[in-house]
């Protein structure tokens, strides 16, 4: 299956990128971006933790399951906590 | 209305989209650029924001409040982009028929905005450093200017 | 600045009258004549006001805040004479560097206003009734139209 | 001595007039005036128990001595308890 992959902020700049098309083997999790990505960019991992992911515009986990045409989104930590 | 925009925001704009005859209240916030984090100068902000699913938990944000204290006029608006000194980040308007609730309910958008709408901020520090902001320290540092 | 006014109010003189380059939050508040009281239709309403005394009152207000908060960017303003409905009769601005501070001043504002401020409303009802509006109650009931 | 006294909203009303010159003997508080107007408008006695009174734009009470020249005036229920 085909899904898109967009990256903000921080991300945008470690990955050089903002989005990209990823074929995805049937049954994949957002968990298998994240593994794929790692094999890119192993120091991204240590970002995992403090990073959120979303599906279809909504927030998901890793095992969240994957279908074709799904936009998936890694969201690094918005600007909250820093009072305005 | 729950919007993200690369126009000026003024204020105008969602204090307009919350008017109604019945609300005697209008509570509205402004998040404007500051010129110093912590007593560091700073020169631009810079907002990216991803905008579906920002407009989308903005509008969340709304049924939040509705379902909490039956408020139903509230608008949203953040800009993106590099934004100046004083210039308008965010604008929160919430219209009600009585002032206590409207406090409150502008209040809590606004944190609710900071928590879960995808939007990140980018300080230029006047050294011509520039960093990604993230809750309570600096995520990632890059002295490089993203264009 | 603390002013009692004739003139329109739109929300922009008193949020330019805070504006300032550190501080990132600014709060307002607008009060707006409400079509009902308690579900009776009202017509108008005027405002009489005792300028000299609420200004300085206002003014007294402002102190209290900048004791409580250190804030010292605030500034309120009150129309007299008729207003129609949906018209702005008070604005409160409070510009602060944490928004947090800046809703609590802002609202400490509209509430001491209300109770110390001398500023009276006449409500005209859409029966042709008009009255002055106490707290908790009417406190005097008159057909009359004063000019 | 002479004050000023004025007269706003509801009081406005009652005395039909915003504002008067009033000539006092010496010694006299806030109460003389009270008193005065109590005897050209005996009604109005019930509602003192809900006004203010002012001297010089300040809240004063009836015992508040007065002085050639002072700003008097009744302040009727301001607009607060009423909600916005």
């Amino acid at each position: 299956m085909n899904v898109t992959v967009k990256y903000f902020a921080v991300c945008h700049e470690i990955l050089d990128r903002s989005e990209e098309e990823m074929q995805l083997p049937e049954g994949s999790t957002v968990k298998t971006i994240l593994e794929r990505l790692e094999e890119e960019w192993p120091e991204i991992a240590e970002f995992y933790e403090v990073m959120q992911m979303s599906v279809n515009w909504e927030y998901a986990t890793e095992h969240t399951a994957l279908a074709e045409g799904d936009e998936v989104a890694l969201i690094p930590p918005v600007t909250g906590g820093r009072d305005v | 209305m729950f919007k993200i925009t690369t126009e000026v925001i003024t204020g105008a704009e969602v204090r307009e989209a919350v008017a109604a005859p019945d609300a005697g209240a209008v509570v509205l916030f402004l998040g404007t650029v500051r010129n110093n984090t912590d007593g560091r100068p700073v020169t631009c902000l810079e907002y990216e924001a991803y905008p579906p699913m920002a407009e989308k938990k903005m509008a969340e944000i709304a049924e939040e409040i509705a379902q909490k204290w039956g408020i139903h006029r509230i608008a949203m608006i953040h800009r993106t982009g590099k934004l100046d000194i004083g210039q308008v980040s965010v604008a929160v308007a919430v219209a009600s028929p009585h002032r206590k609730d409207g406090f409150a309910a502008c209040e809590y958008a606004m944190n609710r905005l900071k928590q879960i709408v995808p939007i990140w901020k980018r300080e230029v520090w006047a050294d011509g450093e520039a960093e990604w902001v993230k809750p309570d320290a600096v995520f990632f540092d890059t002295p490089t200017q993203r264009t």
